[in-house]
């Protein structure tokens, strides 16, 4: 809160400043190959009044909430499991380690074949490629739950469920968090790739019909709104944070 | 040794598993990794695929040196310095957001496709992964390292060559390791894009029937991926004998 | 101990920082082309013209490739490449849209591209209307949405009821046309043959038969570049070497097959023989007549093409071809060129 | 003499190092807590009266010898002893009162009456007003008073101790040291209390055992003949002065700095 609270004039003004620096790299070049920030945001404004992008987006978010809801349901227990046994992690690891290596782009054919081209393949999208980045993150959550901690559970006679449930699963709920952070970032990437590269729908076929027609302030609008999707999307979830977790104190500089 | 005991079985499960899908669903869909491993064997001892993997290995390594040069520095000012924070905080948080995919185009308009076409991609893949992690750890190191080093009347510069850089090494570390995954596949995306090198290869395969040729592509990339982690990993434990495992892993927790 | 750690940590940060410089061919002028990132059958003339003639004309083409027709074309108006392959759709819409791009020559006459069609789903046209048959085309309002859209419209087609969807990438396409999730997919010429082999897949679509002369890929360039006189000199030695290219192509079988292994981008290419080119020579080289002896910009190509694009609302209408299509410099080519 | 609370016999423990080399920490050590009594155990550091501790609570196995509770030998952690960590070791999730609540949410206390119990634990120990603080906003001193009451919450036959004010600074300590026997006082508990603090060790218990350095032997056991209750006073008593030597005595043999 306090960072909110203290840097946020400070924020406004990189804002202003990389707005300024946009505006002026922009000038001279043609309009067919880039836009300024003026004329972009004028731009999303106009098409946000009109319903054309909120349409847009809530077709897309749609997706996006299931493949990436699906995505935490698989990697929260999984995430643990890794975590807490020795044995699974070293199984599971080299091969999550290797898919996730992959770019997503080189996935699509896969994606095609399996899950063809509409809504569920566009959900495997979201879901493959926000899972590995949240399952990573949930793993070293419950590796690192203060094994004192577990201790004193056990000392006052909780049980291997009661383990998780009242000790393991609130500890790790920051990581929980962090992950749910990062894997929504990866998520929204995924969104907008899945609407590009598998049948164009949604933000996705807004993007390719700007780009078809060379409106390049109409492309780096969407650009823009993505962008501020994932600003609302970090900052959403960590007011969500302090909200639930108050007891949690992020370090603070 | 129990540890790799567990590994092979892993890998074995997983291999087992894309054998029987593939012999279900045929070459054309999904090669089994038989059909994959014939189809390697081909393209190692034609050569070209390690000609051109080793050369675009070298311009990530370009984007990559760069996104960790001016990555680490500035997430360790950000973690330092909540004005630095504050006024590079959102764009950081917005810049993460942005596909490769997206940014090509332009990025194509601005360097063309040579040398730093490649380079520039991988720079900006890569370099906000590399931020964030030093900036956690910059954001938690414990005061009272500070204070220790205050009390013994430090200088700044000093206190960061003997206090913070130490402290912050696992997350440099971690830093490194997260942006080189994210810096080998932009570089594949970038190349996919260009038609060069190996993400150029791999675009190709993916215009043949058989999917055992795009596969072997992947397969390879995804042993370069692990091998160069494993790397850094034991490069990250000789440099520094105190670099532990376990506080870099939480590195991870990163954005 | 101590030192080698500080030694390693210092080679290591210089050796991953030198950049590679390339060689350059002394005297001969440069010359910046991009051009698409994969190379079928019908291109192999124009890309041995340009790797191979153009250096023996004095000019040293630096080639770039990239894989998206509307990223050709906005390097050619950023001024990334001097001169290069894209398409006539892309330069009139972005000609629309405020740039400045003058077509100066053809890739090659008729586009080898083909609609193929799953057999077992789709028989005639009229099957496209059905809901479960899916077309997959690149991009919507681009050649190979608008070269379907001609044919169905003249065939009574309703339009509006064939399902579309975009996939970027033939291989994608392929993909996807494979495994049953889309009913009919364009293809080249060379790649129609190939899938035929696979499964129940036949041509539905040759555009070359629909129309007098289907343009696709053509080579493009900036008019502010165009004016100078050493530039225009350039471009008319480039058609020069792609006629000679043309020529030979024509002629010897053997030439076509050398080239093919050279320069075509599948991976299959280098096990390529006479023999197995054979059926796809003549097909590109006699029935398409993808190489004219002559390469001849007529207006009327480009007049012809104008309504369908313009229903398939691919452009607005704005720009006349005349205003675009640059027809001199190939006259002057083939005079200079004789035969 | 009546069955002891508590009785631990012949207690060894190692643990493994590197290529299975084994490391002796606890040889053999035995004795017996009378009920209500207040025994410290004093040693080096790191000769293994955690680990020794840990065993009478369950956490950790012993490789031989058994400890007995009431006669019955004890397998793993219940609700007969309660613990009070080092450093403190609450649940940054919970608040003061969530943490005293813990042990009884654990036996299955229900929700109402496990608030009310953890209530008056809370006030015992000194912290009302702070029962819906999260640990990080109390001080060393109230968290250590939390960790008190959350073992005292469950009403355990023995009171384990584990350093409990090792971490804390002199001041602290010492007003902690009075609070815990007025706590004692009121509410009469068998403590196993562990320390390197000669001191404490005298100020608070009945008995005094001396452990040897690693491996961990019981070295010495000494009465401390002081009445109850005791105040400050005490500490400059030259009785005081003379346990303290005592015990330093048997220490130093097997210190080495």
């Amino acid at each position: 809160m306090t960072r909110l609270g203290h840097g946020l004039p400070l924020m406004a003004a990189s804002m202003v400043g990389g707005m300024i620096l946009w505006e002026m790299a922009a000038s001279g070049v043609s309009g067919v190959i880039f836009a300024p920030p003026s004329v972009v945001l004028a731009r999303l404004a106009q098409d946000t009044l009109s319903g054309v992008l909120p349409m847009a987006l809530l077709g897309s978010l749609a997706h996006l909430a299931v493949g990436f809801l699906l995505a935490v349901a698989v990697a929260l227990p999984l995430g643990f499991a890794i975590g807490r046994s020795p044995p699974v992690a070293a199984m599971v690891e080299p091969v999550m380690n290797a898919i996730y290596a992959v770019p997503p782009v080189a996935m699509v054919p896969f994606l095609i074949i399996w899950f063809g081209l509409f809504y569920e393949a566009r959900v495997a999208l979201v879901f493959l490629m926000s899972v590995f980045e949240i399952l990573v993150t949930v793993t070293v959550g419950a590796r690192n739950v203060d094994p004192m901690l577990l201790q004193v559970g056990r000392s006052f006679g909780a049980n291997r469920f009661r383990l998780v449930t009242v000790v393991m699963l609130p500890a790790s709920l920051p990581f929980v968090f962090t992950a749910l952070r990062v894997g929504l970032v990866r998520a929204i990437n995924a969104m907008i790739t899945a609407e590009l590269f598998l049948a164009a729908v949604n933000l996705g076929a807004l993007m390719k019909q700007s780009a078809q027609r060379f409106d390049m302030a109409g492309l780096l609008s969407l650009v823009v709104l993505l962008c501020l999707l994932g600003l609302a999307a970090q900052e959403g979830l960590k007011a969500l944070e302090s909200r639930l977790l108050p007891w949690h104190v992020r370090p603070s500089s | 040794m129990k540890r790799l005991g567990y590994n092979l079985l892993g890998i074995a499960t997983a291999l087992a598993l894309w054998e029987l899908a593939g012999r279900w669903v045929g070459a054309n869909l999904f090669a089994p990794p038989t059909l994959v491993l014939v189809e390697f064997a081909q393209l190692a001892r034609n050569g070209q695929i390690f000609v051109e993997l080793a050369a675009s290995l070298r311009q990530m390594l370009v984007g990559f040196g760069l996104a960790c040069l001016i990555g680490l520095p500035a997430g360790v000012a950000m973690g330092r310095s909540s004005l630095v924070d504050a006024l590079f905080h959102p764009w950081l948080s917005m810049f993460v957001v942005t596909s490769v995919a997206a940014l090509v185009p332009l990025f194509v308009l601005v360097f063309g496709t040579g040398f730093w076409f490649r380079a520039a991609i991988v720079f900006v893949a890569s370099v906000w992964y590399v931020m964030l992690t030093v900036y956690q750890g910059a954001r938690g190191i414990e005061p009272r390292f500070i204070d220790v080093g205050r009390s013994f009347s430090a200088g700044r510069l000093q206190a960061f060559w003997t206090i913070l850089l130490p402290a912050l090494y696992p997350y440099i570390v971690a830093a490194m390791r997260i942006g080189l995954v994210h810096a080998i596949r932009a570089m594949v995306v970038a190349e996919m894009f260009i038609i060069l090198g190996y993400g150029g290869m791999i675009y190709r395969a993916g215009y043949a029937i058989s999917t055992a040729p795009l596969l072997a592509l992947l397969v390879t990339l995804m042993l370069v991926s692990i091998a160069a982690n494993e790397v850094l990993r034991v490069t990250g434990r000789w440099l520094a004998p105190w670099y532990e495992e376990r506080t870099a892993s939480t590195g991870a927790q990163r954005i | 101990m101590l030192l080698t750690r500080r030694q390693a940590l210092k080679t290591g940060a210089v050796a991953g920082l030198l950049p590679l410089v390339p060689a350059r061919a002394q005297g001969a002028r440069p010359l910046k082309v991009n051009q698409l990132g994969f190379a079928l059958g019908i291109h192999v003339p124009t890309t041995a013209a340009l790797v191979d003639i153009m250096p023996t004309m004095g000019y040293a083409p630096t080639i770039q490739r990239m894989d998206q027709i509307r990223t050709l074309t906005q390097t050619l108006i950023a001024g990334a490449a001097e001169i290069g392959e894209t398409d006539s759709i892309t330069v009139m819409s972005a000609v629309e849209a405020g740039a400045d791009l003058k077509i100066v020559s053809l890739w090659y006459m008729h586009t080898s591209l083909v609609f193929v069609a799953n057999a077992d789903k789709v028989r005639e046209f009229k099957d496209l209307e059905k809901p479960e048959n899916v077309v997959a085309v690149n991009g919507k309002g681009d050649i190979t949405h608008v070269m379907l859209f001609g044919p169905l419209l003249q065939r009574g087609v309703d339009v509006k009821k064939v399902n579309i969807v975009e996939i970027g990438g033939s291989g994608a396409r392929m993909q996807a046309l494979q495994s049953g999730r889309v009913q009919a997919v364009p293809v080249h010429f060379d790649q129609a043959a190939e899938l035929a082999k696979r499964g129940n897949f036949k041509v539905l679509l040759e555009p070359w038969k629909e129309y007098k002369a289907w343009i696709n890929e053509v080579w493009a360039c900036s008019g502010a570049w165009l004016k100078k006189k050493e530039n225009e000199r350039a471009v008319i030695d480039l058609i020069k070497a792609q006629m000679i290219a043309f020529r030979k192509a024509n002629a010897d079988l053997a030439w076509y097959t050398e080239n093919y292994r050279k320069h075509v981008t599948l991976p299959t290419a280098k096990d390529a023989t006479q023999e197995s080119l054979k059926p796809i020579w003549e097909g590109l080289s006699k029935s398409i007549g993808a190489w004219p002896h002559t390469i001849d910009m007529k207006m009327e190509y480009w007049n012809d093409l104008v309504p369908v694009y313009r229903q398939a609302e691919a452009i607005q209408g704005k720009v006349r071809p005349d205003q675009i299509v640059e027809t001199s410099l190939a006259k002057q080519a083939a005079a200079e060129l004789g035969g | 003499m009546a069955q002891p609370k508590l009785e631990i016999s012949q207690l060894t423990k190692g643990f493994v190092r590197g290529r299975g080399d084994i490391v002796p920490v606890l040889e053999n050590v035995s004795f017996a807590v009378a009920d209500l009594e207040f025994v410290a155990i004093v040693g080096p550091s790191g000769c293994g009266k955690s680990t020794f501790l840990r065993i009478v609570d369950g956490l950790i196995e012993p490789d031989s010898g058994e400890v007995r509770l009431n006669g019955r030998a004890v397998t793993g952690p219940g609700h007969g002893r309660g613990m009070v960590f080092q450093s403190f070791d609450l649940f940054p999730w919970r608040t003061a009162l969530g943490n005293v609540e813990f042990g009884l949410e654990m036996m299955g206390v229900p929700r109402q009456e496990r608030r009310d119990r953890a209530q008056g634990w809370i006030e015992l120990v000194g912290l009302t007003g702070f029962e819906h603080s999260y640990p990080h906003q109390l001080s060393g001193g109230m968290q250590q008073r939390v960790g008190i009451a959350r073992a005292l919450a469950i009403e355990p036959e023995v009171l384990l101790m584990d350093e409990p004010f090792g971490s804390l600074d002199v001041q602290t300590r010492d007003l902690l040291q009075d609070e815990l026997l007025a706590i004692w006082q009121r509410k009469r508990k068998t403590v196993l209390f562990v320390t390197h603090s000669i001191e404490e060790a005298i100020y608070l218990a009945d008995r005094v055992l001396i452990f040897t350095p690693r491996p961990a032997r019981l070295e010495l056991v000494l009465d401390v003949p002081f009445a109850r209750p005791r105040t400050e006073e005490i500490k400059s008593s030259p009785a005081f002065v003379e346990l303290r030597r005592e015990i330093w005595q048997s220490l130093k043999r097997g210190v080495r700095i």
